[in-house]
């Protein structure tokens, strides 16, 4: 059911009539099961429609009834692209609901865990955005990179994909021996890797034409609207929760927050694709930096929180990725629990953005938003 | 009898098998080579190195259920795939694979047939193809479709008017319309169509790309876009000959390119004795060569590049290739006037 | 305290704080909400120009069962503050959609979850759940199996949802 | 004697899809009839020897303007209520009688016509080139020039006023 109805269009001399078709939630390019509604006049996109929900599961709903450690398995099903970082915000949310000291050793596990998990998260994103606008042989140059940053993560924690990579207080065990090379042969990879995209995009006329003041949005407006990550950054906001709220070791990290000035698609773009390469510099950082010790802090038998509500939030490549979460206590799970979902909020301004563009910008500007809809429907 | 009858049905028969059989490797070929631009290995399963996959498609495309829905118009849906596979075919009559040789104690001119106005009948019967795009959108009585079929007849309509404007531009060099004296007349010219006419070729080839509905101008069928395009609907070896169709057509554009530009069957620099020993290969396969190369390079753009939005794409057809188009007409006109 | 706080309780009477684990929460009149929104966002020294996060908790056997919670952060002064909001089942609650646009559909996720009633909100419609749901599943009484899926297996509902999918499948 | 039979099975088709084109209820099948129709009258020049005209007869009718037709038939709501059907202005027995009038003429046209052979206008020996293509250039650009030159005119006052009608904002 929708709101959209088809509409008379009058014109100096004829009246046209508008077309309401669905988008999704099978189709090729809405990255799951998005369906988005839209009311076109010829190839005009008058208004849009988001509808969604196709893949809710109730996590926040079924996080009250799990216990503390069991609810990190929760947190790889949102953003099943970026796994790990779920798993570092919900850790540190609990951590501190705890007043629990991590081990510098296990907060740069972390660091590197994530910068890992958002250079495949954006590997992903470059694919399939190029895939949407056409370019089809990117898509599998940048899954080619992801398979190696699959194959770290399958050496560290022995899955793939949801990774249950963390533990409250630190990590489940320690780095494999050597690992730290590899992922230091990986960056080295990366940084090739790169420009061979960049080769393929970035000054291609068609790429620009397609995406060069498409959606713009300006910075005051974006942040109105709740968008967030990289997408608030392209439209000019230096807004980053690792440089805001430093987390994990961030702060002992050296990088630059890049970003964009038109708010289009193209900015957004360069946006991301910078944030590949200060990832990898802060991965640099971190592994050649990696200090020796505990990995686990002093993690009581029973995690029970004391009765309390704290909001924490992380940088997910995809945005801010928050967590609020109220213990009552007195039971072992949470009494709400509650994640600000980067991609829901990011994805609130798709109706705006595609406003007045035609139907093919739609599917470059639901690339450009970057979303998962297993976090948006959680 | 045997040279009126017998002659031209085997030509008609081996042409027309040719093509499908090309048309289904020209598949294999497309996968193979996007697999190889993208680091991947492409078909290996059936056959050495996946050579038979075009049968194993063939069978599961015939096998596959035929699906007519409900709401469509039953017979115009079942006349589209038709409509736009036939031009695709028939215009290969007046392609000329080579000269006239001495097969078996006969003369076979290596065409099926030559006719006086050759180049203006593969146009008008490419026209004709732009009707199985529409009826297939509009029969499906389903909104992508139809949305699809839109983009792809304006897309047809536009770039026909540059391209043929292109053609016009060899009509003036060549004096004919005769496919066979285009080739011919390369030759008495001493010099591919190609040299002394870039511009045309260059045009002649980007409205081929979009006039066969190729990257990047592949926006009626752009799945991103339109789950699929004009043939959403369609299943089976219905599906299958608006596919075949593409590539007929793909096939088509580059042999018209090799024979209106790069000398057709003509081996390089037909002219130059000293060369004589290229004559080792013969002259249809000298044909083949250039046209693979074009096919290549159709496959090439796909790999390489993003897609145009149907905006960008009618402008440039209308106010970048048409006024170049006309432009080059013009001068090829004064200039042959000057010369003559 | 900071002095967003200080100002904020000039502007709206009866607030009260709370700071814990270093977050300043304040809890508002909820008739007052919009005005304290407005004030957070467009005094100069609060400057919340970001709406992080909104969402509800339910605490059933008080009166005023919903917290509903404004988590604002300012990108100009890059300080944070939770607004907190006790309302009543059905009791009308004025939408911040009018300050941050990023609020609409975030309270139709917490009206869809909580049922809590946003009055002035553009389109309140269900975000997650399907439109023809019955019940809020977040709420703290709802039944975790069985009485979900029962109500909707009311012959009668059962009956309304069908013919109105049928006349769907017809358009 | 082949010729003659072709000629008429030709004929026959055109007619038949003619008549098919106006009773057709479905108005896109309809235009397809008509497309089907042009492509019968491009066989029949071919029989005359004008292959030149035979296929422009293709490339700008079936191939061009049908599809317009078929665009206009596509978008255009042409579900009309049913009382749009029976309208009171209609005057049946005044088309009739023109009709009748129409064929009358004909009939006079072709009785006569056969009397006299038709005469050339310029005749063939006039014309310096050879060539179906060349002959047709030629003819156009000496003795038709005017009313070619009329034609294209007409064709691109037609392509502005298209253009003012549909734009919506200029």
């Amino acid at each position: 059911m929708t709101t959209l109805q088809p509409q008379t269009v009058h014109g100096a001399m004829f009246d046209t009539n508008e077309l309401v078709i669905n988008m999704g939630p099978q189709h090729p390019s809405t990255h799951g099961v998005l369906r988005v509604v839209l009311r076109l006049d010829g190839e005009k996109v008058v208004d849009a429609d988001v509808v969604m929900g196709y893949l809710h599961r109730g996590i926040e709903k079924l996080s009250e009834n799990r216990n503390w450690t069991q609810i990190i398995l929760l947190t790889d099903r949102m953003d099943y692209v970026a796994a790990a970082t779920s798993n570092v915000g919900y850790c540190e949310t609990v951590e501190k609901l705890l007043q629990l000291e991590v081990p510098r050793r296990a907060r740069y596990i972390r660091t590197i865990l994530c910068e890992l998990q958002r250079i495949a998260s954006h590997c992903l994103w470059v694919g399939t955005h190029a895939m949407d606008i056409g370019a089809m042989t990117v898509f599998l140059y940048a899954f080619r990179e992801r398979e190696l940053i699959l194959d770290l993560f399958e050496e560290f924690c022995g899955a793939r994909l949801t990774y249950n990579s963390m533990r409250i207080g630190g990590l489940p065990q320690d780095i494999p021996p050597g690992w730290d090379k590899k992922v230091l042969e990986f960056c080295k990879i990366m940084d090739g890797k790169l420009d061979e995209y960049e080769t393929l995009l970035t000054h291609n006329r068609i790429w620009l034409e397609r995406t060069k003041g498409v959606g713009v949005i300006g910075g005051p407006e974006a942040t109105a609207l709740g968008m967030c990550g990289p997408t608030l950054r392209g439209s000019g906001v230096a807004r980053d929760v690792r440089k805001d709220e430093p987390y994990a070791a961030y702060d002992e990290m050296e990088f630059d927050v890049p970003i964009g000035t038109a708010g289009d698609t193209y900015d957004r773009y360069l946006v991301r694709m910078e944030e590949f390469r200060q990832s990898l510099r802060i991965i640099r950082q971190a592994t050649e930096g990696l200090p020796e010790g505990p990995i686990v802090g002093k993690v009581p038998r029973l995690i029970k929180p004391p009765a309390g509500e704290t909001y924490h939030a992380i940088e997910s490549p995809k945005g801010e990725l928050g967590y609020f979460i109220v213990a009552d206590g007195k039971s072992t799970n949470p009494y709400r629990f509650r994640v600000r979902p980067p991609s829901f909020c990011n994805l609130q301004a798709l109706p705006r953005l595609v406003r007045g563009h035609l139907v093919a910008d739609v599917v470059a500007l639901i690339g450009s938003i970057d979303i998962v809809l297993g976090e948006v429907d959680r | 009898m045997i040279d009126r009858f017998v002659i031209p049905l085997l030509k008609i028969l081996v042409v027309l098998n040719a093509t499908l059989v090309g048309v289904t490797y020209m598949v294999l070929l497309e996968r193979k080579v996007i697999a190889w631009a993208q680091s991947r290995l492409g078909p290996m399963r059936v056959g050495p190195y996946g050579v038979l996959q075009p049968v194993a498609d063939a069978i599961k495309l015939m096998l596959k259920e035929d699906i007519t829905p409900r709401k469509a118009d039953r017979w115009v849906f079942t006349a589209a795939p038709i409509i736009s596979m036939v031009p695709a075919l028939i215009v290969y009559a007046v392609i000329p694979f080579g000269p006239t040789v001495r097969l078996f104690g006969h003369d076979v001119a290596l065409s099926v047939t030559d006719i006086n106005v050759g180049l203006l009948y593969i146009v008008s019967v490419a026209s004709v193809g732009v009707y199985g795009i529409i009826l297939a959108g509009y029969a499906s009585n389903s909104k992508f479709p139809l949305l699809s079929s839109l983009r792809a007849s304006a897309q047809l309509i536009s770039y026909e008017v540059a391209v043929t404007l292109t053609l016009v531009s060899v009509i003036l060099m060549s004096g004919t319309l005769s496919m066979i004296g285009i080739v011919n007349s390369q030759y008495n010219a001493r010099v591919w169509f190609a040299f002394v006419q870039p511009m045309a070729f260059v045009i002649f080839f980007i409205g081929g790309l979009a006039e066969t509905n190729r990257a990047p101008f592949d926006l009626p069928e752009a799945e991103q876009e339109l789950t699929g395009g004009f043939h959403t609907e369609y299943s089976g070896m219905r599906f299958a000959l608006f596919f075949l169709a593409e590539y007929a057509n793909m096939i088509v554009v580059s042999s018209v390119a090799t024979t209106l530009f790069f000398g057709g069957w003509l081996r390089p620099f037909p002219n130059v004795a000293v060369l004589h020993f290229l004559d080792i290969v013969p002259s249809w396969m000298w044909f083949l060569i250039k046209s693979f190369v074009f096919l290549y390079i159709f496959i090439w753009v796909r790999a390489t590049l993003p897609r145009y939005r149907y905006d960008q794409l009618m402008r440039l057809g209308w106010k970048v290739l048409i006024p170049l188009a006309i432009a080059n007409l013009v001068v090829t006109g004064i200039v042959k006037v000057i010369l003559s | 305290m900071p002095a967003f706080i200080t100002s904020l309780q000039k502007v709206v009477a009866g607030t009260t704080l709370s700071l814990y684990l270093g977050d300043w929460t304040v809890i508002v009149p909820a008739t007052h909400i919009v005005q304290a929104t407005h004030h957070l966002r467009d005094a100069p020294e609060a400057a919340f120009d970001y709406l992080s996060d909104l969402t509800a908790t339910d605490w059933p056997p008080r009166a005023e069962r919903f917290d509903v919670i404004y988590c604002l952060y300012s990108t100009r002064h890059r300080h944070r503050v939770r607004l907190k909001v006790k309302v009543a089942e059905n009791q009308p609650l004025a939408s911040v959609t009018g300050v941050w646009t990023a609020a609409n559909w975030l309270e139709r996720e917490v009206f869809d979850m909580f049922g809590v009633n946003f009055t002035g909100h553009p389109d309140r419609r269900r975000i997650l759940m399907p439109d023809d749901w019955q019940g809020y599943p977040q709420r703290k009484d709802y039944p975790l199996e069985g009485p979900g899926e029962l109500l909707m297996e009311n012959p009668l509902d059962w009956l309304k949802l069908r013919q109105a999918r049928e006349e769907a499948d017809i358009e | 004697m082949g010729e003659a039979i072709a000629f008429y099975t030709i004929a026959a088709f055109i007619l038949g899809f003619a008549v098919l084109v106006v009773t057709t209820k479905d108005t896109v099948h309809s235009v397809l009839f008509l497309v089907l129709d042009f492509l019968f009258v491009a066989a029949l020049y071919v029989m005359l020897g004008a292959q030149f005209l035979a296929v422009i007869q293709v490339l700008v009718y079936a191939g061009g303007i049908v599809v317009l037709y078929l665009f206009v038939v596509m978008l255009v709501n042409l579900k009309r209520p049913p009382e749009a059907h029976h309208d009171p202005h209609r005057r049946s027995k005044l088309g009739m009688a023109l009709a009748a009038a129409v064929l009358l003429e004909l009939a006079i046209i072709v009785a006569s016509g056969y009397a006299r052979a038709a005469s050339p206008t310029v005749p063939a020996a006039a014309i310096p080139v050879s060539g179906n293509t060349e002959q047709v250039g030629w003819l156009l650009y000496t003795s038709y020039l005017i009313p070619f030159e009329i034609a294209s005119m007409l064709l691109l006052v037609a392509m502005i006023g298209a253009i003012v009608l549909a734009k919506r904002e200029l």
